[in-house]
Parts: structure tokens; sequence; C-alpha cells
């Protein structure tokens, strides 16, 4: 078993010459909830994408457990243990809130179906729909989400949106969770609801967290340990109420 | 000698491609929608040409006559892509883009059906006043083939002129960018669209004359093989971009002219032409000139 | 979910009474659709619309033209005819269509399919019900397989032989090009014919060809490729053959002939005016059963009358037209030797197969002789028409020149 | 009895309302021609039906379901329809017809089609929306002019192809009985997790990789599949004629599939089948009813109810007045099913709400040198 859950070294990567991120360093241990941030234009969702495979990394590389995954595909890196939100929710909006979650069951290896055994509907299909769909109004009764469970996801407000969005994520049983500024466009109650919600999934599933975030509050409510991002570069790490009142850092957010 | 006289077809015939291609993507760039029915605008041009002409020879000098001629069919072509865009199309503008398209073919068959009953199926001849040919040593080169090489060079100076430096222009590039953004700054929507209508389907028209003066008939499926045509060379330059809808179309007009020189291609001629869209897509995903879009995560 | 299950029941009780109805009802054995007609009524299929309309109108108008004459002079013993017209766009698989509503409309006889294409499929409907074809223009040799069917043009292996046997008569020496449509079975059927019977020393000169395909009218290259001929082969039909020679005027010598089949016949109509026409330098000529350019004789009437009748401006006269004036004549023609010569009997309700089987004898006899507008007239007289027993039509073809060298 | 009973009434109906709808005209139509009491026009209709409505559903795949633009069925069409006609001939050559031959040739045909689903899936891997529009209409009209130049002996040149045409009494049974298999197939993937990786791909891509699905897989998949229906329906089709000929599957019949499929609704198994028999009935019945000189009026009159249809359908204007007056809200009151939140409805939606895919998003350019710029899919499809 490895310290580190992430660890990323170097991590980095141009966009036509300009470093938009570069020597980013990250060390997740297990069980963590760990903040990425920065001001806006920092880079952050760019390492969220390099470590999901949206991007390839032109300098440096990452683990998760251990094993490298740079240069996998996005769909692979996922198998592996690495699930994400979008800072801009996106979800299956045609599909009703429980296939959602059923979608992210697909690599799952106890839900193993072949395609000619759904063609057929063999046993092995009706058992594994079956089971999917009950796990997946497991998931959504720990979201409060089972009475919208056949309304179109289009439908849903706002903020339980955003929740499908995680518990989708969590559906793909990864070993690390990278949310995307979870509390965009929240107000105090609801962004307390998430912190709770968030520290929830930790403690439930044994999770770690990383995750980007613009709200204070929520970060100093809930991270273990911060990292920021300026200009793609690290301005600094560690616990995160040292990190906080870091100078530099306090400078980088309020200017001059 | 032999080659040069292919080359010189192809690049005519090319000319009269882009002239299309012109419209396709202006149209296609601002009202986001393939308007399959642009084919069959310069059907109509053509019928005007047809009727225009007709009526005015003889009582007129040929030139004057022609020149009238081809000025009442952008006019009418202008009114109708004007007026197609407003009955058809507006009423869907914010519903998925397939429905558009299938109204686009609706409107195209529509008005091939029309033509059919106005003025009957068999091709009617054009008569066009002889411009004869200019010599170059042993090449020979018709006026009509320089008239439309030039004319489509001069409009797409023109085009890209109006676009860079007037309001209008620079609206348009706006609106193609983000419609609602430009709604936002004062742009007026519906007036954009339809200039772009009225300037894609007089562009139609100029198409219909310049292929008259390649090939004097007319029918009411004048216009739709051309239209895929056109279609396939703004695709090949990059749709959206104006110099490329020129590239596109010249290139397709060589290659569709050297392939039919060579008996054992000949047949083939329609298959080549395709090929090389796939083949070019396939190395740019976007077309010669297409912007290169990277989807924001 | 009670009342769905009564609904589902429900239903099926109702599906099951209307299925057991149908079966009630249901009769037996081969239907003559045609027993309670008033008329008798001529089914013909062509395209109507689209590229290849013009063909389908003027057969559509002739043989309308040709009936209202019939009818106007009293009929056949009193009974009158009907035209039945629908439209196939000349796309083969439309057939069905046509052919079936034709059938249920209770046509008895047909003039078959106005283009190859869509008369192959036609051949096959027709021969299962037995119903009598008389093909005004579809030229292909595969259509008269049966024993119903007959054409009233010429199948495409006798024009392709035809016009061969004439250049190795009569342009020994001369280069040869042929332009054909590649993608046509009209064109490349006569093309493939026409190269097998030409002469060696032809073809070890070197016969120049070039092709086209689909709807497309620029042939600016393949004018190019053919500009050192000096007999030049055009199998075409007449709008590509105007666009054809529009364009090679300047190009293509000025003492070169062209040479078509009977799909160029009416081609100076392309061009609109007859001055217009006229400012190709070249001969043009064509090998065909029918001149609608004719100054006097039966086809000279007959373009009259047709232009007196339609409006020619829109849909002008040619060959397939006339020929299916002559099918419904024909048609006319051999019931009435059916009844005076054979004995038949037949009226408005006999059914499509019993007329099958009386035209088919009419048909085969060696004493029956059609005497026609299309083929060779001499004068004002009518051209005669035989058919032979496999579906073939028997009558002269002519060269026509439609207009000589400037 | 009451367990059956019990078991009845839990059966969910709307999921077999399709079969149910094709087994009971299949059903009463049977009968009928067993009884010989169908006229011909009608057997005919029948089949044409029948094939549009396997090219409908087949189509639906990959337009309704994976949210690709595809202008090149007919050309799958094509291949089945020669390639399966092929084979018909040449096991009549050694003796075997009839039913053993025409199932054989669907094999081939529709193996031979899913082959090209997946040589033109590839492209779709790279491009999109209408780009990829353009690819597969020019991979059928290569297929097309390939054929049409194929020598005499191999495939009958611009003559076509002559195929032994199956009894028309009983081929329309064959026909919806593929119908059935093929629903059966559609509707079994559609239904299980490989479905749902294929709506999601269509719902938003990125969302889709980023669960774990492989994109290429599944898009090579839903093209495949797809691809061997349309096979399918073109073996039909060859046993349906007596000759194939290249020039009828050209770029206008596949955008009258597209045609079926749009006004059937996105992701619409049921939609598809009612469009692609309205349709087809509407050419046919026109094609009869408006006959010589009205002819001309065909087209017009088909034009202008297909633009006033999808215009009712979509435009936005129009958006009330389409909720209270439609189909589906005409079954609903009768079935009274209206708002059954615990039944689980197929994964429709609505065209315009495809964020990611048939977008016709190119900007309007006058630069000579690429530039790139970056587009926010977020804001797409939302005007």
């Amino acid at each position: 078993m490895c310290e580190y859950v992430l660890k990323t070294e170097g991590l980095g990567i141009s966009f036509g010459g300009l470093r938009a991120v570069d020597g980013v360093e990250l060390r997740v241990r297990k069980k963590q909830i760990y903040g990425l941030i920065g001001p806006n234009g920092a880079g952050k969702t760019t390492v969220f994408n390099m470590l999901t495979g949206v991007y390839q990394p032109t300098r440096g590389t990452f683990y998760l457990d251990g094993e490298e995954l740079k240069g996998l595909s996005q769909d692979k890196i996922n198998q592996k243990g690495i699930a994400r939100t979008f800072q801009n929710i996106r979800l299956f909006n045609n599909m009703t809130v429980v296939r959602n979650v059923m979608v992210g069951f697909h690599n799952l290896p106890k839900y193993k179906c072949s395609f000619i055994d759904s063609i057929f509907r063999t046993k092995r299909h009706r058992d594994t729909e079956r089971a999917m769909r009950a796990r997946a109004k497991e998931i959504l009764s720990i979201f409060g989400l089972l009475d919208e469970r056949n309304l179109l996801a289009y439908n849903l407000p706002y903020g339980k949106q955003r929740k499908l969005e995680i518990a989708r994520a969590l559906a793909t049983n990864p070993k690390l969770l990278l949310l995307d500024e979870p509390a965009a466009g929240m107000n105090p109650q609801e962004t307390s609801e998430l912190m709770e919600t968030i520290r929830f999934v930790r403690d439930k599933f044994d999770m770690t967290i990383l995750l980007i975030e613009h709200d204070m509050s929520l970060v100093a409510g809930i991270c273990d340990e911060l990292t920021v991002l300026n200009f793609g570069q690290t301005l600094a790490c560690g616990e995160t109420s040292e990190v906080l009142k870091d100078p530099e850092v306090v400078k980088a957010y309020l200017g001059d | 000698m032999e080659f040069l006289l292919t080359l010189i077809n192809g690049v005519s015939l090319g000319g009269i491609y882009a002239m299309i291609a012109l419209g396709y993507t202006m149209v296609y760039g601002i009202a986001k929608m393939l308007n399959f029915a642009h084919g069959d605008i310069i059907m109509v041009g053509g019928y005007s040409i047809f009727v225009f002409a007709a009526t005015s020879f003889g009582t007129l000098p040929p030139w004057v006559s022609l020149l009238f001629a081809v000025l009442m069919a952008v006019i009418i072509c202008a009114l109708l892509g004007f007026g197609v865009e407003k009955l058809a199309y507006k009423p869907l503008r914010g519903a998925s883009p397939l429905a558009v398209l299938i109204t686009a073919i609706g409107v195209s068959s529509f008005l091939q059906s029309l033509a059919q009953v106005f003025f009957g199926s068999a091709a009617k001849f054009v008569q066009f006043p002889d411009l004869g040919s200019l010599s170059l040593g042993e090449l020979t080169v018709s006026y009509s083939t320089l008239i439309t090489l030039i004319s489509t060079v001069i409009v797409m100076l023109a085009l890209t002129l109006f676009v860079k430096l007037t309001k209008t222009g620079r609206a348009m590039l706006a609106v193609s960018e983000d419609r609602e953004a430009a709604q936002l700054m004062g742009v007026n929507i519906n007036f954009i669209i339809s200039i772009t209508f009225i300037i894609g389907s007089s562009l139609a028209a100029l198409a219909g004359l310049f292929s008259l003066m390649n090939v004097p008939f007319i029918k009411p499926t004048f216009g739709s093989l051309p239209g895929i045509k056109a279609f396939t060379a703004a695709v090949i330059g990059g749709i959206g971009s104006i110099p490329g809808a020129m590239l596109g179309g010249i290139l397709l007009g060589v290659v569709e002219c050297f392939s039919n020189s060579v008996p054992t291609l000949a047949p083939y001629t329609n298959a080549i032409e395709f090929a090389i869209l796939i083949i070019i897509l396939i190395v740019k995903p976007t077309g010669i000139l297409g912007k290169k879009r990277r989807e924001k995560v | 979910m009670k009342n769905v299950f009564k609904k589902v029941v429900s239903f099926t009780l109702a599906a099951a009474l209307t299925v057991g109805s149908m079966f009630a009802l249901a009769s037996c054995g081969k239907k003559n659709y045609a027993k309670d007609n008033e008329t008798i009524k001529i089914g013909v299929s062509g395209p109507l619309t689209g590229g290849a309309a013009k063909y389908g109108i003027a057969v559509k108008n002739s043989a309308k033209m040709a009936i209202d004459e019939i009818n106007a002079a009293g009929g056949l013993y009193g009974m009158k005819f009907e035209l039945l017209a629908l439209d196939d766009e000349h796309k083969k698989e439309n057939v069905t269509t046509t052919y079936s509503a034709m059938y249920e409309d209770g046509m008895q006889i047909s003039l078959g399919t106005v283009t190859t294409a869509p008369g192959l499929e036609f051949k096959e409907l027709s021969k299962d019900d037995n119903v009598f074809v008389l093909t005004p223009s579809a030229t292909g040799d595969d259509i008269v397989e049966y024993s119903n069917a007959y054409q009233m043009c010429f199948a495409d292996s006798n024009q392709g032989t035809a016009s061969a046997q004439y250049f190795n008569a009569n342009y020994q020496g001369k280069k040869v090009g042929v332009f054909y449509k590649a993608d046509d079975e009209y064109s490349s059927g006569i093309y493939e014919k026409f190269i097998a019977s030409l002469d060696q020393s032809f073809k070890s000169a070197g016969v120049e060809t070039a092709t086209f395909t689909g709807d497309g009218l620029d042939f600016s290259t393949q004018v190019n490729m053919l500009k050192d001929c000096e007999v030049i082969f055009l199998p075409i039909y007449t709008e590509p053959a105007a666009a054809f020679m529009k364009k090679g005027v300047g190009v293509i010598s000025n003492s070169a002939i062209y040479y078509g089949c009977d799909g160029l016949d009416g081609v100076e109509a392309e061009f609109g005016t007859w001055d217009e026409f006229m400012a190709i330098p070249q001969e043009v000529s064509f090998l065909s059963h029918f001149n609608s350019k004719a100054e006097s004789g039966p086809a000279y009437d007959f373009v009259q009358k047709y232009n007196a009748t339609y409006d020619s401006d829109k849909e002008p006269v040619n060959q397939f037209g006339a020929a299916a004036y002559d099918c419904v004549y024909a048609i006319f023609e051999a019931l009435k030797f059916a009844k005076e010569n054979l004995g038949k009997e037949f009226d408005e309700s006999t059914s499509p197969s019993d007329y099958c089987d009386i035209l088919t004898e009419v048909f085969n006899s060696d004493s029956f002789v059609f005497h026609g507008i299309t083929g060779k007239c001499e004068g004002n007289n009518k051209s005669d028409i035989s058919w032979d027993d496999s579906g073939f039509v028997n009558k002269q073809a002519d060269k026509y020149v439609v207009k000589p060298a400037n | 009895m009451s367990a059956f009973i019990v078991k009845f009434k839990n059966i969910k109906w709307k999921r077999y309302t399709n079969y149910i709808g094709i087994s009971l005209v299949l059903l009463v139509f049977t009968v009928l021609t067993l009884a010989d009491s169908l006229p011909q026009s009608t057997l005919f209709l029948l089949e044409k039906i029948g094939i549009s409505i396997i090219l409908s559903i087949s189509l639906g795949l990959v337009v309704g379901f994976l949210g690709e633009l595809s202008l090149g069925h007919a050309g799958f069409m094509c291949i089945g329809a020669y390639i399966g006609g092929k084979t018909a001939e040449l096991l009549s050559d050694v003796g075997v017809e009839g039913i053993f031959a025409l199932l054989i040739s669907v094999v081939v045909g529709a193996l031979t089609a899913a082959v090209f689903g997946f040589i033109v899936g590839l492209p779709a891997l790279r491009l999109k929306g209408d780009y990829l529009a353009i690819v597969t209409l020019a991979f059928c009209e290569i297929v097309k002019t390939a054929f049409e130049n194929s020598s005499k002996e191999s495939f009958g040149g611009p003559m076509g192809l002559r195929t032994p045409r199956f009894d028309k009494h009983y081929l329309f049974i064959i026909i919806f009985s593929f119908i059935l298999v093929c629903l059966a197939v559609m509707q079994n993937l559609i239904r299980s997790k490989h479905g749902r990786a294929i709506t999601a791909i269509r719902d938003n891509e990125i969302a889709a990789r980023a669960t774990g699905i492989n994109v290429t897989k599944y898009k090579l998949l839903a093209f495949i599949i797809s691809a061997a229906f349309a096979g399918v329906a073109g073996v039909m089709y060859s046993f349906a004629n007596s000759t194939v000929a290249a020039s009828a599957f050209d770029y206008n019949y596949s955008i009258e599939i597209l045609v079926m499929v749009v006004l059937g609704g996105m992701g619409n198994i049921t939609g598809g089948i009612i469009s692609a028999t309205v349709i087809t009935f509407l050419n046919v019945k026109l094609t009869t009813m408006l006959t010589g000189d009205n002819a001309v009026l065909k087209d017009l009159v088909y034009a202008l109810i297909l633009v006033l249809i999808v215009i009712y359908n979509n435009a936005p204007a129009l958006k009330y007045v389409r909720e209270r007056y439609n189909i589906r809200a005409l079954t609903d009151k009768i079935f009274k099913k209206r708002s059954d939140v615990s039944y689980d409805t197929d994964d429709e939606g609505k065209w315009d709400r495809v964020p990611t895919k048939i977008k016709m998003d190119e900007l309007l350019s006058v630069d000579v040198v690429v530039r790139e710029s970056v587009i926010d899919p977020d804001k797409e499809g939302k005007e």
C-alpha cells in the first residue's frame, strides 16, 4: 500500500508554447479532503483535465496508488479509479436520474454483462440489470434523490443536479474523486449542506477527495490540506489553516 | 496543351462551384444551417434569366438585355432567399438543426416541383449573346470563362472586405461567434440573418448566370447537382471560411475536369471527388481552411 | 391496471372478430378487376416528374391524343378507351406501386413503361398477371423477354448494330469518336453493341471514347477529348447531346458529323429556336424510326396535331410520343383484326389476361401488319410495322439528317 | 390461474407496445393473405412499409440514440441489396431457393453491410455533426458509383442486378418478422447497459468518457448494428424487386430515411415506426392518386406537408399548442397513463436538448491562416 493515493511529479502542460501549468506536485493521502485553490485562470481545471486524461501532460507524470496513469485514455483512467465532476454540470440530460447513475456502473466487474447477453436478454442480463438498479437506488437515497429517480436529469433543480453528478462519479467506484467547484452557484445554506455531503461521502465510501473551490468558507471548513496555484505554478501547499495565513496566498487572492 | 485546356476548364467550372459555395458558407456560418435549398435558388435564378432574357431580347441590345436579366435574377433570388428564411427557417430558430435541415430539404423539393409546374420538365435553352473567345497562341479561352473567374475572385474579395470592414460585416462575425452575446451587444439578429440570406441568394443568382454561360440549358433539377458539389467544395475548404469556399470550389472543379479527361476514370468522377473529400476530412477534420476548434472542458 | 387488462381482452376480441369477418369476406382465386369497367382501360407507367419527365409526358400526351381521336371517331365498335398514366419517376422501385394501382383500377392492356429501367420490373409483374405490354419506348433487349411483351421502338442491340453497319458502309477511313452516358442502360447498351459490330479498320485507327454520368451537363473536357474526330456517335438523349454540340462549337471540326440513335430525335427543340440550332456548324443526323422534323407525310401531320393540342413550348413532342401514338393505334387495329379475322369476342369488361391472349395471337400472326407514323414512311403513306414472335419490332429505320453541315 | 392473472397484470405493457403492434398487423395480414383476399397493391405497400420501418429503426440507433448525423444510410442498404441479391442468384444456380436462400442472403448481406458500417464508423470517431454527415453522404455516392460501374457479369453494371423475386404473397410476412427481430435487437440493446452507454455518449460525450465509457467502441458498435439492419432492409428490397439498380440508393433516399427518423422523434422507436409507415403510405398514395396531368403536383404536396409538419413539430413558438395536441397526449388521454412516475421511460428526449452532437457551429471566417478557437460546449444548443 502506497502512502499517497495521488502523487504528481512535476506535472505540467503547454499550449502552443504557453506554459499553462508547470511543476505541480500534489500529495494526497487516503481519506483526505484535499483542496486545490487559486485565482481564476490559475490552471486548476487544467490540472483536473490532465489527471483525467482530457489533456496529455507535456511534462511530469502522476500516480494513483503508485500506478502511473499518464498517457491512458479518459475511460481507462476512470476504470483505474479516478472519477470527476465538472465545473459546469455535465449530466446525461435526456436520461432519467436513475439511469445517469447506472451509466456509472458500466465498468464494474460485478455488473459484467456482454453485449450478446443483452441482445438475448439472458438471465445474466436480467440479474445484472436488477442489481444495478437496486444499487443505483441505494446511492440515490444516500443523496436524497430517490423520489426523483424517474425524472429526466434535465428537469432536476440546480442543487440536485450537482448531487447527481457526484452520485454518478461515485457509482464508478473510484479511489479518488475530483470535484470541480462543487459549490459554484450555491447559497450559504446549500453550501453547508454540500459540506456535509462531502464529509459523509468520505466517511461512508472511504473516499479520497480532491476539490477545486473558490468558496473559502467551504475550503476552510472541510479541506485537510491545500495546494494554491497561481499562474500555473504552485504558490503554497500544506495544512489548510497555515496555507490560508500565508501572506503570498493572501496577496494572490486580494491583490496588492 | 491538352493539360492546360483541361486546367482552364477545371478552373472555370471550379469558379462556378466556388460562387455557390460562397453562398453556402455565408449562410452556414451565420444562420448555422445546411441550406439544402441553396441549389434550387440557383435554379430560380436561371429561370429568371431565361424569362427576362427571352422577353427583352430583340427589343433591347443583347448586352443590355442580358444585364437586365441578370439584375432581375439577382433581385428575384434575393427576395426569394429573404422570403424562404422568413417563412420556413425563422419559425424554427432555436429548434434543432435537424429540423431546419429537413425543412430546407422540403423547401428544395417544393421549389423544384414549382418550377416544373410553371416551366415544364424539359430543359430550356437560354440564348446568350456570343461573347467570343480570347486566343493566346494555341490556347483559346472563351470570354465567358474569364468573366466567371474574374467575377468569382471579385465577389470573394468584396465579401472579405465587406465582412472585415463594414459594421454589418463585423456584426455578422459577431453573430457567427456567439449569437446571444451579439444580441446583448445590440446587434439585430433578424436583420443580420436576413442580410446573409439576401447576399447568399444573390450569389446564387450569379452562380446561375455563370452556369448558364457555361452550359446554356435550364431545367427544374438544374441546381441540385451543383448544390451538392458546392456543399462538398465548401466542406473541403472548411465550411464557414470564405477563402476556403473559393479554394474548395476551384479544387473540386479541377479534379472533376481532369478525372473526366481520363476515359478509364471518367465514370468514377463523382466517386473520386467524394473520396478526396473524405481523405481531406480525415486528415483535417475541419477542412483545409476551417477553424480548428477545441472543446472547452 | 385492471383497466388495462380489460382493454387488452376487449382489443384481442375485437381483433379476432375483425380477422374472422375478413376471412368470411375473403374470396378466392384471381380477381378480374376490369369486370366493372365502362371503357377499355390502357395503362402506362412513366416518368411524369423528375429528370426524365419530358419523355413520360410526351408518351402520356400522345397516347391521350390517340385515344381521344379514336373515341371521337366512335371508338372500337362503340367501345371507348381510357388512359391510365401513373408516375414512376424513372425509378424501378416505384413500378410495383404504379403497376398494381393500374391493375386494380381495371387496366386491361398496357403500354408498359416509358423507360427501360422501370420496364425490367414491369415485365415481371405483367408476366405474372398475363397482361399485354406494347411499350412505346423502353428499348432494352430484355424488356420483351416474355411472350406478353412487344416493343414499338427498336431494341438497343438493333440500334447499336444498325448504326455500326451504317458506319461500316459510309464512314470508312474517318476517325470515329463516341460520347455516351456510362450509367445509363440505354446509352451503354447501344454503345456495347455498336463497338462490337464496328469494323476492325475503325478500331485499329483508334476510336476515341468519352463518357459522362449523372445529371451534369458541363462537357468541356469531353469535347476536348473528341475534338479530332470526324464522326461522333452520340447514343444519348437530346439534352446532353445539345449541351455537347453547343460546347463543341469552335472546338470540334466544322466538317465533323454527329450521328445518334432515336434518342437524338428532337434535339433541335433543345435549342429553343431554329436559328440557335442552325448555329451548330456540324451535320446532325440520327438513325431512328421517327423524324419529328418531317416536312410532310404522316409524321408531319402528327407533329402538327400534337402542337395544336398541347403546349409544345413546355413539353415538346419527340419520338417517344410518336411511338406511343402508334402503340395505341396498333392496339386498336389489332383488336379490330382479332374480331374481324380471328373471330375473337371481347368487351369493356374482358379480363386483362384474355386481352393478352387475344393480342399476342394477333401480334404473332404473320398477316397482321400495322400502318403507323413511325418507321420509314414513303410520301404520305404510313409505314409498315410488324412484330416477330420474340416481341421485337420489324420496321424500317432511316438516317435523318436534322441539319446538314453549314 | 390467479397467479397468472397477477403476472399478466404486472407485465409492463408499454415495453411491448411495438412488438404487439407489429405482431397484430402481421397476424391480420397473414390471415388475409392466406385467404388470398389481399390485392397485390396492398402486398407491395406492406413490403415497402416494412422495409421503411426497418430502415427507420436502424437509422434511429445512429441518429436518435448515438446522436450522430448520417446521410448515407441508403449506401448500406445498397450494399445489402447487391450482396444479398448476388448471394441469392449464386444460390439459385446451385439449386437453393425459397426461404433458405433468403435467410442465407440476409446473413451475408447484413454481415457485409456491417463491415462497411465499421469502415464508415471510423471517421465518425474524428468528425462531428455536419462533417460526418457529408462523409456519410460521400460514402453513399461512392458505393452507388462503384456498383453502377461494375461489370455486367459481377453486378450487372448500369442495368442493375437481376435478383430472384420472392413470392409476393408471403414476402411481407418475412419482412415483418425481420422488423420484430430488428425491434428485439434494438430495444434489448437500448434497454441494457450498452444502450445506456450509447445514449450517454449522445447526451454528453465528455461526461461519458469521464464516466468510463469507451466511446470508440460504442460509436462503432452503433454504426455496425445500424448498418447491418440497413443491409437486411436492402436484402429484403432485392427480394421484393426483380432488379436492383444502384441509382435508387442516392442521397435523396438517405434523406428520406432521415426524415422518417426525425419526424418520429429523437430516440423514439415507436415514433420512427409510425412516421416510416405514414411517409411511405403518403408517397404511394400520392403516386396513385395524382395521376396523369396532376402527377406534377405530387412533390409539391409532399414538400408542403413535410415543411408544415416539421414547423409544427419543432417551432419554439408553437410549443404550447404542440403540447396540447399531439399523438402522445392523445394516447395518454385514452390510456390515462399521463403521470405514472414509477414507470421507466425509454431515454427519449428532444432534438434541441442534445448539447454535444449534431450541431452546426462553424464560424464565419475570412482568414487564410488557420486559427484555433476554443468553444464552450455549454453554450451550444441553448439558443
